[in-house]
This record gives structure tokens, C-alpha cells and sequence, in this order.
């Protein structure tokens, strides 16, 4: 039974990492770029979520979307402001850029909501757990509920970008910028969109983080972001079903190792995994080959 | 000389069978194609493509655009691994070996889309052709001893000489991205050369030259292969070219050889009329 | 806590407001290039404290309670002593050795003549070699480790050492017959958590009683516990010791009771402030006990005003970073109307005159403690205090 | 026209100009500050960070080798660096008893580079068989679990010798022994051995090394295989080899920078060495100039200052430096501004340089091959 323990864990913490390495896979998948501030906009849907639960006393849904339409500007003024003017430059700029904006999310984070911690109140707090095996293996409605939302945005996201217009303009611009642009795809625009969606993304994914894990710090986006982001790399960057199976599996990984091997060495042993199965399939699970022209 | 080999399996029966001229009808043939082909995710690209050539030919490659000519070439450096096929260099089977293996053993090319290294000077381009032939150890390059001083000064010279051959060693100093696009084409070829090639693989040299230029390529390309004794195999748009120094001529299209011959009868065969000269406009 | 929580949203705003300015500002500065003076109130000659400790970063939280708390004091000071001024420098460390030993040259440029700090233990270590070498008085707040004064007999500590720390708790554990099988998640990356436990576990070792489950983390991934909760459940035991700062405890302590697991918690000084988190849920912490030399809702009188003080200038109740900072800037008040030491005195002076003040004389009363006294291997003695929680308030054990 | 061909012939190696530039700065950076120390005209902030100012410079050529001259994204240089620092503290604690400072530091910063290099090697070889962000992201995997692996290893001295365990348990030491390094808290009581003039020597040593393997043959081979591959394995070079010369060379140097650093502090942990400083490396080599050795040295140098010198920002300063370093991103990448002072700098050029610039004619950005 401890073992099933163990699984469910491992569940919750990796439904956590897949909803925000869907957010890191579709940014990269499509603008190319490794949005370091991806976990710091993770943070700030999470304050802001707590500011109107706990300030305003905003309904849930209302407070959620609140924090959606919040990150939603945040995640397009960061483009306009910072990646947008340095696009078709070498992508070690970009990088070193959201870095910097990663800095400026945790440090005005740091002025605004000052440096002691917050207590997160789940959003399914009135929800009960589901006790199987007369009490010995307990699902939580956190895991549950964030897995659920978890397939959900995977099954909206993979429908939004075959089906609709804006979603297959999406999937030209990743293919090919330029021969995009040629057919007459607003490239800025669809890569402002992603922005937009991504980071109504970690909105979500902030709330469903703070609610497993209810700490809330201005460095609180920065370690789950690195795991995700191995996660995403994990499963292929750029394949929202990879995000996802990444997410899941990097969870159980980290949590069965950390029961069973060592506390001290579960990071370690999850980087090695990423490794290994880079090396095996170095696009990682679902990831597409990529093949250069000569 | 470019020579059916349907039928035949040994390199013995090739003397038989050569039209070469006489100076390569008695030696072995440097580059022997048998059944090359590869698919492209059920899509065939090249099918049984089968030449022969000699130590100091030069031949043609040509038909029509997509007709699989570069597919080709990245077969022959293993830039693809063929589905189908394999050929022999200098009667050494190639299979199972890489890009870099192929070039080691004697195949050195030049790309349709310049490949130079744009941000090193021209110098640098031909002394990095000849990196297998400058010796001295990392701890040389480290520390930069007599050996290496000896052996970069050695490197130097060489490519001056091999910038001569297209007299650009004034150039030697400029970097390879800021040259003319005619004078890159002709880097990339001596380039190629400094790895001491068998076999160079010239993908279409006169692309964006002007007539003089060209015709100073053409004078270039049967000169190199005089000096250097080696196979020359273009693929070349430019019909004056490929007619005037071409002792053979493949002519693909769809990924199939269609006919093969001396340039008369290439000019001559009416699929090749059909198929490519037919819809060619005159540029 | 209503006013407090009115207060955080126009705090937020205001604060919100002034990142916006301190946009602007960086820009305008880059325009002209002027250099703006930091702000200093020099008015008469004042005693120069230098401070030292995290206030960005993951551990700004501690860096800025220890500020706070000794802001608060020098204001009290200055405002009573009209012959005597104290003048506070806090620089951030971002708990980084190498930034803090930056600090410190830059408080010596500024004159420091006696340093409060660093908050942080391995900073600390690095920065009180440096005060060592200068001579410069160093009496630190929170660094609890041994190797902070370790052959250094400038550095003195106002909180209990981490083996102090352990083997006390140990002691009362075993004392007060408090657990049948106990087990122990600590943070294996920090040094004070590691410090602690070496201690407890050797300690209780000699008491023939074994720990049954040792659970880790490192402070990156202080997020999930359902290992460690699982393993200590399995292993049966009925008393958990957390000798981990409150951050990580409120999350174990909420895992814990999602898993339907409730032995007793039992912290150590580090679980102060648990409390004072904003929308914790304080039944979570019902029955947790906790060593710590600060008591919030004490009845003491001092206590009751620094805790007053604090709620209304910063919005939150006091934790024991903030105590333990307001009393060094009392101790130094003290040492200085004892040893004569005024803006004058050079920092080398000063601290000889401290060193032998705090090694023979000193017997303070502050916040944290009465009669506090210190031994010349610059440790401080006083009462621990174990406290339990109960209806949201430490109570005396 | 002529005569301007000529003179391009004889002009001077690109290398050995930039390496020019290169020493020189160190070299006039290193003579004013000495003179403004022994003048006494110094901030006791500003000769505080001299040493690891030295460092940071080292690591971030060495980095600059591995990002800028092989082309390969690395996100764990912190990794290297820290493997330097703790084998180099151990080596320093092992020879106590010599005579000299200098023969101590000496022995520790080769010890330090050694097992760096030995890490770079073991780490090379996997992660040099990936490409693109997938190699970096195994990079910042190593960087991790390098620290994560530091966390758990507990090192003490006595009379017979070195032990080495995973936990605090594993080590049984005599009266008279000590700790070298105690897992998460690292190595305490360091004997402070790095000076000014070592860390100077270090730079030095470290361009020495970057800058003559950049003109060298192998150099050249890196160099090819970064700009283009394909090219380059056409002409019989193979990958794998030169991008390792430049991956283990660069953590040799890193690990060299890193003991240099470690042993000028009393204490430090493996924390110190996590991702955030591998980046803080990357940012100097991305803000100097990808490739640009002279660039790496000015921005690692000004960029450990910057954080000191915002410090009158107070509550600010990390925000600020974040703003800063935004704008600079932004001003030095940004296409229409980059034309700006390309243009700046060509008029500049045409009038003093004898370089030869050839206007390269708009080809149409054909691609190759009709078929696929």
C-alpha cells in the first residue's frame, strides 16, 4: 500500500509540473524561445489569486479569472516589451533577456507582496478527500482536480492549434517564420497569442501549484519552473502531449526515488533519467525529429 | 566516363566495357555506383542509380530542377545513409561509413547553398581543408611550440598556393562571408580540394557567375583535374559548361537515370530533349 | 488582524507604486547620470551599526525581520538618548558569501563600527573571518552555527547554537517522556537544520533511544512531503522534530493532515513566525510544539510594546529574527554606555572594549531571555523555552 | 586597388589583433588598479571583490570558449566551478604544512582544474552527443546533479589520512583531525590564500590557453563545426572530438577559476554553485559578445561590480539590476540599433583599418536542392 502511496504522490506533484510545462511547450513549440520567466508569471498569477481570496474575499472562478486576465497583460506587455524587439537575434539574447525579466518578476515581486511567505488557501478546500482501501490511500481533490484540468487544457490546446484558424497560423510560424510571413500569417501577432495563452496558462497552473503546495514566495515559481521545464524537454518540447507525459512521469520519478533511494540524491537521479533518456531519444519522449536541410 | 554497368558486377569487367579515353580505359575506376537509392518516408528520391567513374574524368550531372541530382551528392558523403545500394571508392566498399569516413577515404564537395565558414577570413577556409595535413598536438596548440609554428607556416603557404589556382590569394585576408559570390563558389572548391580528394563534387560551380566568369571556371575545372589528377562530378544548369568540359553526362530525372553518354549523344536523345532540354529556356 | 490585513493591501499598492517609480527612476538616472547619495540622516555624530543579511532571495524573509526589528530599536534609541545616536546600515546578501563579504567592505567604507550579523550561518562564517582580521565586533542575531565563532574571539551570538539547540531538545524529548518512536525530517542543504540534527541524534543516542525514520529535503524543493510524512507513518512514529525553519513546517504540517497523520511536531526555534504566516491555517499548528526564546503574546511588558511597534510599522507580527535583532542593538546600547564607546571610537577600540564587556560584565535582559550572559567562545547563555501552541498563541510549557 | 590588396595580405592575423586587445586590457587593468591599491585610492568595496573579479573573468573566457567559440550552450559551468573550488580546498588543506602561500595555491588550482577537467570529460561525452537546447538542458542537468551530488559527500583529515563518505556517519576521525567538507554546509575555516596578483596570473594563464587554441588548427576545426557543420564534417572533420577539446578545456579553466575563487573566502557550499550562478556566467559572455574574448573580460569585470555599485538603490537594487540588464540585452541585440552602430562602426573602421570589408551581393535565399 505504501507503494500506491508513494504513486499518488508522485501523481500530484508531476499533474503540477505537466500544467506548467504545458505552458513552457507551447511558448517554445511555437516562438522558439526558453521563456525563463515563465515560473515567475506562475508566481504572480499566484499572488494575485491569493490578493482576491484573501483581500476581496472574490469568489473562486472570479478570482481565477481575475488572475488569467492579470497574467494574460503581463505575459503580452513582457513580449511587446522585451522579446518582441529582440526577435530574429540569436536566441542566447532572448534567453539572457527572460532571465533578466525572471530578476524583475521576483524582485518587484519582493517590494510588492513583501518577503514573508503567504499561505495559499486551496481552491478545493471544501472538497473532501477520496479514501480508498479503507483509508490507507488517500487521493487528495487537489490531484485529482489538477490532473482533470491538466487533460483538459492538453485536449483544448492540441484542438485550438489543429482546428482553429489562429491555432494553425500558430503551428506555420513554428514550422517556418519567414515562409509564414510570405503566406500572409501575422507572425507578431501569433506569437503574441502564444504569449497570451501561455501565461493565462500559468495563471491556472499558479493556482493549481499553490493549492497542492500552498507557500507562496516571490522564488516560488523558480524551482518548480526548472523542473518543468525538464519535464517538457523530457517528454519533447514543443508536443503538448509530451508536456504532459513528462510531467507525470518526472513526478513519479522524483517521488518513487526520493522513497526509495535517497532523499538527498532525488534531483540528481531525475536529472540523470532526463539524461539518459536524452541520450536514447535525444528529442525527448514525444518529440519530433528534426532533420537539417542540406 | 559515365558507363552502364547493368550487368555488371566486378570492376574487371569495367575495362571491357570503358568508352573512356585511353588514360583511364586501363586503370580501375575511382568511384563505382551500384544501385544507389533512398525513400523519403515512402517517397522515392533516387532509385538505382548506377555510374562508373574514372580517376581523371570529369562528368555531368544534370536534369531537371528536383530531379534528385543534390540527393545525389548527400548520398555519395553520406550526408544520407542510402535505403538501396552503395558504391566503392577507389574499389573500397563504402557502407557503414559517415560523412566524415567518405571524405577521409577521398570524397570532397562543394554545396548548392554556399557552406563556407562566412566569419574566418579565406585563409582560414582553405587551412581548415587541409586540417589532416598539418600535424602538431593539442599541447602544440596550446601552447603554441616550434612544431606548431613549423607546421602553421607550412599550412600557410599551401593555401596561398591553392588560392592561386584561382589567383585569390590577395584575398587571403578577407573574410569568407564578405567575398563576391562568385569568388565563394571558388572557395568552397578549394576548399574542398585542400583535403586531398579522389573524387570532388562540384554542385552546380557556375551558379550566379556571369559568362567570363563561368568560362574562367570551366578553364579552372579541366585545369584542376590536369594538376591534381582526380574525378571531377558536377551537377550544372549551365548547358555551355556541361557540354563544354564534360567527357560524360548522367541525366536524371525523378530520381531515375535516364539516359548516359558522351555530350553528343546526350544532346541527341530524345527523352533527354523530352524530359529536360525540351523546357529549357535559354538564360 | 483585520487592521493588519487592511493595512497589506494599501501597503501592497503603495509598494506597487513605488516598483512603477523605481522604474522610472533607473531610467532617469541612466539618462543623466547623476549619483544619488545614499540617504543619510547625519545630523550629529552617530555610532554606525552595520547590518548584514538576506533581504532578496529565498531567504529574504529572515534578512528582512532582523532589519525590521533593529530599525526599530535604533528609532527607539535615538528617540530616548538625546546624547547618544545610533545609525543603522542594512545591506542585502542574498544569503551568498561572496555577497556578503562585498557587503561588509562596503559597510567598512561606510565606517562601520559594529556589525549586526550576518543573519545567515555560511555567509556569517565568511564575513566573521573578514571582522576577525580587522577587528570589528560582530554579534549576530541568527547565525547559529559553531563555526561562525570558532577561533574567532570578535563573534558573539545573541540566538542558542545548533547543538545547543539539539541536544536540549533531545534532552527535554527524553526528560518529559514525549514520544515512543520519534522520527525527523530536516533539511539537509542548510546548515543550521543539519547542525541541529547531528546534535539531537548523537544526543539522543546516548539516552539508548534511536530515531525509527530520518527524512530529508534540500531547500530547493521544499514543496512536497509526502515522502518523508509516509515514511515517518510507516515507521510508527508518534513525535516528528523538525529542526527546519516555519516555511517548509506549514507545508508538512498541512501534508500531514491531508494524510490523516498527527503525531506530536515538535520544532525548534526555527518555527517561529509559523503563526504569524499570512492565511495559514492556524488549526494546522494546534498542539505543535516549539522551542523558542521568543514569545510574542508574552505578558512581559517590553515584549508587548516591540510586538506593537512592529504590527504597526510593518504589517506583521514580530518572529523571533526580529527579537533577537532588537535585542543586539540593545546589548550594544548597553556595552556602549558601559564602555564609554561613542561615534569617535575606532572600530579596532570598540571592539576590544566589547569583547571584554560581553566576556565579563554583560548580563543582559531583552526580549529573548533575562540574565543572558557570554562565555568567551563568544556563546550565549539563557533559557531555552518550550512553548506549545493552542487556540493560536504559544503557551509556556 | 592594388595596393589595398597588398595590404590586406599583410595584414595581421584577425586572432592575434583581438588577442592583442585581450591582454592588453588585463594587463592595463591589472597595473592601475595595483597602483590605485598601493595609492590607497581604492574603496575597501571595490579591493574586496578583486579576486573574485579575476575568477569571474576566467570563468566567463572559459565559458565563452564553450558557448562562444564551439557554439554549445552550456547552462552548468556553476558545475565545473564547483568541483574546482572543492577539490582545490581539499588539495589546500592537504598541503598545509608546505612553506609557501603561493606553492599551496598553486597546488590548488591545478588540483582544482584537474578534476574539473576529469569531470568535463566524463560529463563531455554524453552531453556532446546532443545538439541545440537539448544540450543545454543536459548541461544544466550535470550543473545540477554535480551540486547535488556535493551535498552529500563528507570529507575529513586526520593523522591518517583523507576519509571520504556520503553522510556525516561514515567518518570516524581521530582527536587531533577535522572536517574538510561537511556536505550541504561545504568547507568552514578555509585558510584564505587567493590574492590579487594570483587571480591576475589566472586570467592571464586562461587567455593564454583560450586564445591560443582559438588560432590554432584545432581552434579552427571548433570553429568550423560551430558555424557549420555539415561543411565541416564534408571536409573530414569530426565533431565530436573538437567540440570535447573545447568542453574539457573550458572545465579545466573553470575549475581552476573555481579554487581560486573558494580559497578566497573562509568558507563555502555547494549552494553558492547552483544554476542562478551558472547563468549569472552566461550573462557576462552573452553581454561581452558571444565569442568575443576582450568583450567576456570587460562585462565580467563591470557586471560584478554593477550589483555593488546599485547598492544606494538599497530596497531597489536587485530590481534595478534586472532593469539594467534588460536594457542592455535590448540595446545591444536589437536588430535597428545593431545597425545602427554597425554602421557607426564601419565608417569608424573605414577610416582606420586596413581590413578589407566586402560588400557581400543579395542572393536570393535559395534553397538547396529540389528535392528533400
Amino acid at each position: 500500500m505504501t507503494a500506491l502511496t508513494y504513486l499518488t504522490g508522485g501523481l500530484s506533484l508531476g499533474s503540477v509540473y505537466a500544467i506548467i510545462a504545458l505552458g513552457y511547450t507551447m511558448v517554445y513549440g511555437i516562438a522558439k524561445m526558453l521563456n525563463f520567466a515563465h515560473g515567475d508569471v506562475i508566481m504572480i498569477g499566484g499572488y494575485v489569486v491569493f490578493c482576491t481570496f484573501t483581500y476581496m474575499n472574490l469568489p473562486v472562478w472570479l478570482g481565477l479569472l481575475l488572475g488569467m486576465v492579470v497574467c494574460t497583460v503581463l505575459g503580452i506587455v513582457i513580449e511587446k516589451l522585451a522579446y518582441k524587439p529582440l526577435r530574429g537575434t540569436s536566441s542566447l539574447a532572448v534567453l539572457i533577456t527572460a532571465i533578466g525579466v525572471s530578476y524583475f518578476l521576483q524582485n518587484a515581486a519582493l517590494l510588492v507582496f513583501g518577503s514573508a511567505p503567504k499561505v495559499f488557501t486551496s481552491m478545493f478546500a471544501k472538497a473532501n478527500n477520496i479514501e480508498l482501501a479503507d483509508g490507507k490511500l488517500i487521493l487528495t481533490p487537489e490531484t485529482i482536480f489538477t490532473i482533470l484540468i491538466c487533460v483538459l487544457i492538453m485536449i483544448g490546446l492540441q484542438v485550438f492549434i489543429t482546428k482553429t484558424k489562429m491555432g494553425k497560423a500558430m503551428r506555420a510560424v513554428s514550422e517556418d517564420n519567414d515562409a509564414a510571413r510570405l503566406m500572409g500569417i501575422n507572425v507578431n501577432q501569433a506569437i503574441s497569442t502564444t504569449f497570451a495563452i501561455g501565461s493565462a496558462l500559468a495563471a491556472v497552473a499558479g493556482v493549481l501549484l499553490c493549492s497542492s503546495y500552498p507557500t507562496l514566495m516571490p522564488t516560488t515559481g523558480a524551482m518548480p519552473g526548472i523542473k518543468a521545464f525538464t519535464a517538457a524537454v523530457f517528454g519533447g518540447i514543443g508536443s503538448i502531449p509530451g508536456a504532459m507525459v513528462g510531467g507525470l512521469i518526472l513526478g513519479i520519478i522524483e517521488i518513487l526515488s526520493r522513497a526509495y533511494i535517497s532523499t538527498e540524491l532525488s534531483d540528481a537521479i531525475v536529472f540523470g533519467v532526463l539524461i539518459v533518456v536524452l541520450l536514447v531519444k535525444p528529442t525527448g519522449l514525444l518529440g519530433r525529429k528534426i532533420t537539417e536541410k542540406v | 566516363m559515365i558507363f552502364p554497368t547493368v550487368g555488371v558486377n566486378t570492376l574487371t569487367d569495367y575495362k571491357g566495357h570503358s568508352l573512356l579515353p585511353e588514360r583511364d580505359a586501363e586503370q580501375r575506376p575511382v568511384l563505382e555506383i551500384q544501385g544507389l537509392g533512398i525513400d523519403f518516408g515512402g517517397l522515392t528520391a533516387v532509385n538505382d542509380f548506377t555510374i562508373t567513374l574514372g580517376p581523371t574524368e570529369i562528368s555531368g550531372l544534370i536534369g531537371p530542377n528536383g530531379a534528385g541530382k543534390t540527393t545525389v551528392f548527400n548520398l555519395l558523403t553520406k550526408v544520407y545513409q542510402p535505403t538501396r545500394g552503395t558504391f566503392y571508392l577507389d574499389g573500397k566498399d563504402t557502407a557503414g561509413m559517415n560523412t566524415v569516413q567518405v571524405n577521409q577515404a577521398g570524397i570532397a564537395r562543394t554545396f548548392q547553398n554556399i557552406r563556407l565558414f562566412d566569419k574566418m577570413t579565406v585563409e582560414e577556409n582553405v587551412k581548415i581543408g587541409l586540417h589532416r595535413d598539418i600535424h602538431y598536438s593539442l599541447g602544440g596548440a596550446l601552447f603554441h611550440t616550434p612544431f606548431y609554428r613549423k607546421a602553421e607556416k607550412r599550412a600557410h603557404e599551401r593555401a596561398l598556393e591553392l588560392l592561386d589556382i584561382f589567383d585569390m590569394a590577395d584575398f587571403a585576408y578577407a573574410q569568407a562571408g564578405s567575398l563576391p559570390y562568385g569568388a565563394q563558389r571558388r572557395l568552397e572548391i578549394l576548399r574542398a580540394l585542400a583535403t586531398d580528394p579522389k573524387v570532388l563534387l562540384l554542385d552546380e560551380p557556375a551558379a550566379g557567375m556571369n559568362p567570363s566568369e563561368t568560362s574562367d571556371l570551366m578553364e579552372a575545372i579541366t585545369k584542376i583535374r590536369d594538376t591534381f589528377k582526380i574525378c571531377i562530378l558536377l551537377i550544372e544548369h549551365d548547358m555551355n559548361l556541361v557540354m563544354g568540359i564534360c567527357e560524360g553526362i548522367a541525366v536524371l530525372n525523378f530520381g531515375q537515370i535516364i539516359a548516359k553518354g558522351t555530350p553528343q549523344e546526350i544532346q541527341s536523345n530524345p527523352q533527354v530533349i523530352e524530359a529536360y532540354l525540351g523546357r529549357k529556356k535559354e538564360a | 488582524m483585520k487592521t493588519v490585513r487592511a493595512h497589506g493591501v494599501k501597503g501592497m499598492l503603495k509598494r506597487a507604486l513605488a516598483v512603477v517609480m523605481a522604474g522610472t527612476m533607473v531610467l532617469s538616472m541612466a539618462a543623466c547620470g547623476s549619483e544619488a547619495e545614499p540617504a543619510a540622516e547625519s545630523g550629529s555624530a552617530t555610532v554606525k551599526i552595520g547590518g548584514i543579511g538576506p533581504l532578496t532571495g529565498s531567504a529574504a524573509v529572515y534578512g528582512n525581520a532582523v532589519y525590521h526589528g533593529a530599525q526599530i530599536a535604533v528609532d527607539e534609541i535615538n528617540a530616548k538618548d538625546p546624547n547618544f545616536q545610533f545609525e543603522l546600515n542594512f545591506q542585502d546578501d542574498e544569503n551568498d558569501a561572496e555577497k556578503a563579504v562585498n557587503a561588509y567592505q562596503k559597510l567598512k567604507d561606510w565606517g562601520v563600527q559594529l556589525l549586526l550579523g550576518t543573519v545567515t550561518t555560511t555567509p556569517c562564517v565568511a564575513v566573521s573571518a573578514e571582522t576577525f582580521a580587522d577587528r570589528v565586533f560582530e554579534l549576530t542575531p541568527s547565525a547559529s552555527s559553531t563555526d561562525v565563532t570558532k577561533g574567532k574571539d570578535n563573534v558573539f551570538q545573541l540566538c542558542f547554537t545548533d547543538p545547543n539547540q539539539g541536544t536540549t531538545a533531545a534532552k527535554y524529548l527524553v526528560d518529559n517522556n514525549l514520544g515512543e518512536k520519534i522520527a525527523v525530517i530536516y533539511n539537509n542543504a542548510d546548515a543550521y537544520s543539519t547542525g541541529i540534527y547531528n546534535a539531537f541524534t548523537a544526543e539522543l543516542k546516548k539516552s539508548g533511544k534511536d530515531v525509527v525514520y530520518t527524512g530529508t529535503f534540500s531547500s530547493d524543493d521544499n514543496a512536497d512531503f509526502s515522502v518523508q510524512l509516509t515514511g515517518a507513518q510507516s515507521a510508527g512514529a508518534d513525535l516528528v522534530f523538525m529542526p527546519i525553519y516555519y516555511t517548509p513546517a506549514s507545508m508538512i504540517l498541512a501534508q500531514a493532515s491531508k494524510m490523516n497523520y498527527a503525531p506530536t511536531f515538535f520544532g525548534v526555534d526555527g518555527m517561529d513566525g509559523i503563526l504569524a504566516m499570512e492565511g495559514f491555517n492556524k488549526d494546522l499548528a494546534e498542539n505543535l510544539m516549539l522551542m523558542t526564546p521568543f514569545n510574542p503574546w508574552s505578558k512581559d511588558e517590553k515584549v508587548a510594546a516591540f510586538v506593537k511597534t512592529y504590527e504597526e510599522k510593518y504589517g506583521e507580527t514580530p518572529n523571533q529574527f526580529a527579537a533577537d535583532a532588537y535585542d543586539v542593538v540593545y546589548a550594544f546600547y548597553a556595552a556602549c554606555q558601559a564602555k564609554g564607546v561613542t561615534a569617535e571610537t575606532p572600530a579596532s577600540d570598540a571592539c576590544e572594549a566589547f569583547v571584554e564587556y560581553f566576556t565579563t560584565e554583560a548580563k543582559f535582559d531583552g526580549l529573548t531571555g533575562k540574565g543572558m550572559t557570554w562565555g568567551t567562545n563568544g556563546e550565549v547563555s539563557k533559557d531555552p523555552v518550550v512553548c506549545v501552541i493552542q487556540g493560536g498563541i504559544y503557551v509556556d510549557r | 586597388m592594388n595596393t589595398l590588396m597588398k595590404m590586406t595580405k599583410s595584414n595581421m592575423n584577425q586572432y592575434k589583433r583581438s588577442a592583442l586587445w585581450s591582454y592588453g586590457i588585463t594587463i592595463a587593468g591589472f597595473v592601475i588598479v595595483s597602483i590605485m591599491v598601493s595609492a590607497g585610492l581604492i574603496s575597501n568595496s571595490l579591493q574586496g571583490q578583486l579576486v573574485p573579479i579575476c575568477a569571474y573573468i576566467s570563468l566567463a573566457v572559459s565559458l565563452n570558449l564553450v558557448v562562444g567559440i564551439s557554439g554549445e550552450l552550456s547552462l552548468g559551468h556553476a558545475g565545473f566551478m564547483a568541483i574546482g573550488a572543492f577539490s582545490g580546498v581539499i588539495a589546500a588543506t592537504l598541503f598545509q604544512s608546505l612553506p609557501f602561500l603561493w606553492v599551496k595555491l598553486v597546488i590548488a588550482i591545478l588540483v582544482g582544474g584537474l578534476f574539473a577537467g576529469v569531470a568535463g570529460v566524463i560529463i563531455g561525452v554524453p552531453v556532446l552527443r546532443l545538439r541545440g537546447d537539448y544540450l543545454a538542458i543536459v548541461t544544466l542537468a550535470f550543473g545540477e546533479i554535480i551540486r547535488n551530488v556535493l551535498n552529500v559527500i563528507y570529507v575529513g583529515l586526520d593523522e591518517k589520512g583523507l576519509q571520504v563518505s556520503t553522510s556525516m556517519d561514515g567518518i570516524h576521525l581521530s582527536e587531533q583531525g577535522s572536517m574538510i567538507l561537511n556536505g550541504p554546509m561545504g568547507a568552514t575555516g578555509v585558510t584564505k590564500l587567493s590574492t590579487f596578483f594570483a587571480g591576475f596570473l589566472l586570467v592571464m594563464f586562461t587567455l593564454f590557453v583560450v586564445l591560443n587554441l582559438i588560432n590554432s588548427k584545432h581552434g579552427r576545426a571548433i570553429m568550423a563545426m560551430r558555424d557549420n557543420r555539415i561543411a565541416a564534417e564534408s571536409v573530414g572533420l569530426s565533431a565530436t572530438n573538437f567540440k570535447m577539446t573545447a568542453f574539457v578545456t573550458g572545465a579545466i579553466l573553470a575549475g581552476m577559476a573555481g579554487a581560486l575563487f573558494a580559497l578566497n573566502y573562509s568558507t563555502v557550499a555547494p549552494v553558492k554553485f547552483n544554476f542562478n550562478t551558472s547563468i549569472f556566467i552566461l550573462v557576462f559572455v552573452v553581454l561581452g559578445g558571444i565569442g568575443n574574448i576582450t568583450g567576456s573580460i570587460i562585462s565580467a569585470a563591470v557586471l560584478t561590480i554593477l550589483p555593488e555599485a546599485l547598492r544606494q538603490f538599497s530596497d531597489y537594487r536587485m530590481l534595478t539590476y534586472a532593469i539594467v540588464l534588460i536594457i542592455v540585452m535590448l540595446a545591444t541585440n536589437n536588430p535597428q540599433l545593431k545597425a545602427l552602430t554597425a554602421a557607426a562602426s564601419k565608417q569608424f573602421k573605414a577610416k582606420f583599418s586596413r581590413t578589407r570589408v566586402y560588400k557581400r551581393p543579395q542572393k536570393a535565399d535559395e534553397e538547396m536542392g529540389g528535392t528533400k
